[in-house]
């Protein structure tokens, strides 16, 4: 047998004869009570301050939440994504699969960049919404979105296409859901004086930008710092 | 009838059959936190033997920690503890950080602090829930989880989830604490604080309530040093370690906070102890907050490290003092961008091991009381 | 009218109406409990959730009925009917009303009033033990057998407190007719207070009320289905209807239990310092007698559900000392005291 | 004294190797006298056994083998272990001193033809699962352990998944439940 130690039980008067405690008990239930009761008559949808009835009623969503992925496009309606498979690289889960392709002649005005995605898939059922992939995207172009009613009847829809993650930010951008752009992150690496000093600019020009709701901002930012990176390389 | 009954259950390994009643708790039970198993031989009600098996959520991390980059473990780790998956991935993130034997700057290392303790707070709040739905109070397990879900709030706005937080990256954090924290934080603690009351008003000093925890499986401080015991465990047997304080990381030697400690190591202490444990984490973040906003607006949050993350040659071990007590990683490397061996240490691994111990001669319902007071996480212990 | 179409008439009548009652309970104690926890409950089944009931019963009677296979059928069987009936026909003895008068004729709002009323209410949920027992030893599971001997042990260890508690109004208003009783009770105690039992025997109430709760398998005694350590005791292996008729039985023994905690400590019918009689009709007296019962009831169905969600459970071992070490000896003192004040006074 | 001197001063004659790695301390005791060594450890102040696990070194030597091959003879002073091959398995335990906090890793090599080490279960109980998790893991077997079954993997289970020549997604084995109702 285990040795154990002697514990001696000090009840007080009024803790021994148990119904002190319960009666006070009861009276803090009954204030949870009479609380709810009238917040629940009361009209709208989320009347108890601690309940939400969900599908009608839905908490605010992070703008940063890391839910259903899908393809940004730039303002001016083209595709972001070049098929460097970057994003599929740093999967931990390897749910992502990119095929580079280049765009057909006459099409080139479509894509941002020189090359495209041919096909784009990520397979839903094996994302675990770590978010490496928006992290590593160089362009920007994948993001997770606000999206997270992921639920299908059959496991072959969990895999989202091209056109699947396209339809996802048309319907974040109509409403108006679209993730913010990256805020740049103040790194602290040598030499520290250049460095700040374009941190700082970034973020100035990043939050002048973002206050307009455009995206460039920050990409250029981010191209400044990898260009810097290159070079101090 | 006892023989009868007997044939049901599938035994594992040598159990002694005859005037003693094989009782199989879980995997699929109520009250065994996930996919626990303990099997017990009992005498009536009184546990003569208790066997855990474990295993049933054994994922193969560490495994699968040797097949990725030092970057794409890190939502691994989320999956361990999953209550306070921002300890894990801080702890993961230190010691790579060891590894790479660089430090984070001050106002990372800030946040960092902050939102631990905010986990350890929705942690113990969790457990000290789980452990009144166990002994049959179900209603203060909602006045606490509902303010988890505030600070569930305060992660979703600043990394992006809720639950599987995978908070910051190796050599520091990508998001500046966000404005909900600002905003959210001053009420946040008196509501935190109110619940914790309630709780306490609800339980504590209830005879029902004592009478189910005190004395209940006592433990010596010795002794659960011998079992490799750490964290709130430990310290409700009276033993008064934490590496906070003992072998401070972060910024914890800036803070000034308390160590609850317990007497006996029973039920009771340890729910006190974490009790206790949310109240000083509150303070730990008032404090870092304040140190957080002598800080500049535009100081760094990140240490520059490579895209590609090369840690030389070597082996550390590093750990922290995660909710359930000391949470380690030992990483080898072998300077390639995968680890080579990653071992993690489960704070609950040890202490379940010691379980027979624990639970011998008690009865099936202080079983029950004993394991949601461990606060043992299938996902960390598993792995 | 002939005398047994009267007696056929109260007999669906309160048939229906406990049954009603106890389908409202099952909201109750949803909604309120939801209340209590700073939730809102079931809400969607028509108007604030009140056709919830009716959506569980019929989810409970479209469920597949499963019998084990290594259970013995005969009882697994017989165990819920078993439990069931006791506690439904319990309720034919508790005066729900003083009389009504229809067509000239007087009827008393109660099924039958038998003179040794209360031994049938004992009596009755004594046997309601072997739906329990039989139901968790015919599962062959280790849970419900441990659910089915708690059980046994609880129940068995709190009849005695609440046959001593009883014991002493029995002394008190020298009969066993729940009717005499709260015929007794009307009027004023000491000229001032309501002329309730609970005036007279407040530590009598204290004890009954907390045996009602062991009898009734409430929190903080839920131990023979506490479902944390027996997944959920004796009814583990039920399902479909059968488990609704166990949950549903509860719930019966519950309304049985709150009418009868009325009409030995708080009057039954009677509202204190009024009577009734004197300012209504015959027919609308009748109704209003009902009426003030039945909200007595609503008042103790209600405590159940909020006690129920304040307190932590009991261990087995402390259920037993506090029944054996505590309540009965405080019984026998009250039923000697009572006495001794009987026999004094006379 | 430096925690390195201490190490040094208790074990003397029995250190093996000692390495510092961003101020952790590995220290290497000969396979034979494991217990005798951790036992003057822990009266020397080391009580506290945090953890304790294996590693497999396979892929480690073959990759450094490769990479002398490619290396050369560029870097002299690489090729420090000489003479048989290593052995292939570690173990290694993790000790705290609780009055002083210090930390030290104990380093076991284990060869592969005799994977047999004694069981530590003795001085720290807390060596209970980790014991068995390595055994598991590793194949490893600890003498005078008082139950070396399987922990984490299934019993008829035959592989020991850490070893660095089992296949990450394993060799296609199921768990067959014996359910033997009669």
């Amino acid at each position: 047998m285990p040795r154990r130690p002697i514990v001696k039980k000090e009840y007080t008067l009024g803790e021994r004869v148990y119904l002190v405690e319960i009666a006070k008990g009861l009276r803090l239930t009954w204030k949870h009570f009479t609380f709810n009761v009238r917040a629940s008559f009361r009209k709208g949808p989320h009347t108890v301050p601690t309940c939400w009835q969900y599908p009608e009623d839905r908490r605010e969503i992070a703008p940063i939440f890391r839910g259903a992925h899908m393809l940004q496009l730039n303002d001016k309606g083209q595709e972001l994504c070049v098929g460097c498979g970057m994003c599929a690289r740093a999967c931990p889960a390897k749910c992502i699969t990119v095929k580079r392709g280049k765009p057909a002649e006459g099409e080139e005005d479509k894509y941002a960049g020189k090359t495209m995605c041919a096909s784009f898939e990520v397979d839903m059922l094996r994302c675990i919404f770590c978010g490496n992939c928006e992290k590593a995207c160089p362009k920007g172009a994948l993001v997770l979105g606000q999206d997270y009613e992921l639920a299908e009847y059959e496991p072959e829809k969990c895999i989202y296409d091209k056109e699947r993650l396209l339809a996802n930010f048309q319907r974040a951008k109509a409403e108006g859901r679209l993730k913010p752009p990256p805020k740049p992150i103040p790194v602290d690496a040598p030499p520290p004086k250049k460095k700040a000093a374009a941190g700082k600019a970034a973020k100035a020009s990043a939050s002048e930008k973002a206050a307009k709701g455009k995206a460039a901002a920050p990409k250029e930012a981010k191209k400044k710092d990898d260009k810097a990176d290159k070079a101090k390389e | 009838m006892t023989k009868e009954l007997e044939t049901i259950c599938i035994t594992t390994g040598p159990t002694e059959v005859g005037e003693y009643v094989t009782l199989n708790i879980g995997p699929i039970h109520p009250a065994m936190h996930g996919t626990l198993r303990v099997i017990t031989q009992t005498d009536g009600e009184t546990v003569v033997s208790a066997k855990p098996e474990i295993g049933y959520l054994h994922r193969g991390v560490e495994k699968l920690g040797e097949h990725l980059t030092y970057a794409q473990f890190l939502p691994l780790t989320d999956r361990l503890n999953y209550c306070s998956a921002i300890c894990n991935n801080v702890a993961y993130e230190m010691a790579v950080e060891k590894l790479l034997g660089i430090e984070v700057p001050p106002k990372a290392q800030l946040i960092r602090m902050i939102m631990m303790e905010l986990a350890r707070i929705a942690d113990h709040q969790v457990c000290v829930g789980i452990l009144g739905v166990d002994l049959g109070a179900l209603t203060p397990f909602f006045y606490l989880i509902i303010q988890r879900e505030e600070i569930y709030e305060i992660f979703e706005w600043h990394h992006g989830a809720r639950l599987t937080n995978s908070m910051g990256a190796i050599g520091g954090v990508e998001a500046d604490l966000p404005e909900r924290f600002h905003e959210k934080w001053p009420r946040l603690r008196d509501t935190i604080r109110k619940a914790n009351d309630e709780t306490d008003k609800l339980l504590t000093h209830n005879r029902i309530w004592m009478d189910r925890t005190i004395g209940v499986n006592a433990f010596c401080g010795d002794d659960a040093l011998d079992w490799g015991f750490s964290g709130p465990m430990l310290r409700a047997c009276g033993v008064k370690r934490d590496l906070r304080k003992d072998e401070p990381y972060l910024m914890y030697d800036k803070v000034k906070f308390e160590v609850p400690v317990g007497k006996h190591g029973d039920v009771f202490d340890r729910y006190m102890v974490r009790m206790l444990e949310m109240e000083e984490s509150i303070k730990i973040i008032d404090q870092a907050y304040a140190l957080y906003k002598e800080l500049p607006d535009d100081a760094p949050l990140m240490k520059k490290v490579p895209k590609i993350i090369k840690p030389p040659e070597g082996q550390i071990y590093h750990a922290i003092e995660s909710p359930n007590g000391e949470l380690g990683f030992f990483i080898r490397s072998d300077g390639t961008d995968k680890p080579y061996r990653i071992k993690i240490r489960p704070p609950c691994y040890m202490v379940y091991q010691a379980f027979e111990d624990l639970v011998k001669g008690e009865m099936i319902s202080d079983l029950i009381a004993c394991l949601s007071s461990l606060n043992v996480i299938a996902g960390e212990l598993d792995r | 009218m002939a005398d047994w179409q009267i007696d056929l008439i109260k007999v669906v009548f309160i048939w229906v109406w406990v049954l009603l009652i106890a389908v409202i309970m099952t909201w109750v104690e949803r909604r309120a409990s939801a209340m209590m926890q700073d939730r809102l409950g079931p809400n969607r089944a028509g108007p604030f959730g009140l056709l919830q009931p009716l959506a569980d019963g019929i989810k409970l009677f479209t469920k597949e009925d499963i019998i084990p296979e290594r259970a013995r059928k005969i009882l697994f069987i017989l165990g819920p009917p078993l439990f069931a009936f006791p506690v439904f026909s319990a309720f034919a003895v508790v005066p729900f009303g003083d009389k009504i008068v229809i067509g000239g004729k007087e009827i008393i709002l109660q099924v039958s009033d038998v003179s040794i009323g209360f031994l049938y209410v004992l009596a009755l949920s004594a046997i309601a033990v072997f739906g329990m027992v039989i139901g968790g030893w015919a599962s062959n599971s280790k849970y419900s057998i441990l659910g089915g001997l708690r059980a046994t042990a609880q129940l068995i260890s709190y009849e005695v407190p609440m046959g001593l508690a009883l014991l002493t109004i029995v002394l008190l208003y020298g009969t066993f007719s729940l009717r005499e009783i709260v015929l007794q009770q009307q009027g004023t105690f000491l000229g001032f207070l309501p002329n309730w039992g609970f005036f007279k025997q407040p530590l009598g109430f204290l004890i009954f009320l907390v045996a009602a709760y062991a009898e009734a398998n409430r929190v903080p005694f839920d131990l023979p289905e506490c479902e944390s350590e027996l997944v959920t005791g004796y009814h583990t292996e039920y399902g479909s209807m059968r488990l609704g008729l166990y949950l549903f039985g509860e719930y019966v023994n519950l309304v049985t239990l709150a009418a009868i905690t009325v009409s030995l400590y708080f009057g039954g019918w009677g509202l204190p310092y009024v009577d009734m009689s004197k300012y209504l009709g015959p027919v609308a007296y009748g109704i209003a007698s009902f009426l003030v019962f039945t909200l007595k009831q609503a008042f103790f169905l209600f405590l159940f559900v909020w006690v129920r969600w304040t307190v932590p459970r009991f261990r087995y071992d402390q259920l037993m000392g506090l029944g054996w070490k505590a309540l009965i000896p405080l019984g026998l003192i009250n039923l000697f005291v009572t006495a001794l004040l009987v026999q004094l006074t006379i | 004294m430096s925690l390195k001197e201490k190490v040094e001063s208790i074990l003397q004659s029995d250190l093996v190797e000692l390495s510092e790695f961003r101020g952790d301390i590995c220290v290497e005791i000969p396979k034979r006298k494991v217990i005798e060594v951790l036992t003057r450890l822990k009266e020397a102040g080391f009580d506290y056994l945090s953890d304790l696990f294996g590693v497999d070194n396979l892929a480690y030597y073959e990759k450094a083998k490769k990479a002398k091959k490619k290396k050369g003879e560029d870097e002299p002073e690489e090729p420090k272990r000489q003479g048989p091959p290593p052995p292939r398995f570690e173990v290694i335990y993790l000790l705290l001193s609780l009055s002083t906090n210090e930390r030290l890793q104990v380093r076991v090599r284990v060869p592969e033809d005799d994977l047999v080490l004694p069981s530590v279960t003795g001085l720290w109980r807390a060596a209970n699962w980790p014991e068995r998790e390595v055994f598991d893991m590793f194949g490893v077997r600890f003498k005078g352990h008082p139950n070396l079954r399987r922990l984490l993997m299934w019993d008829e289970f035959q592989d020991h998944p850490l070893r660095k020549d089992y296949p990450l997604e394993g060799k296609g084995e199921e768990r067959h439940l014996n359910y033997d109702i009669v």
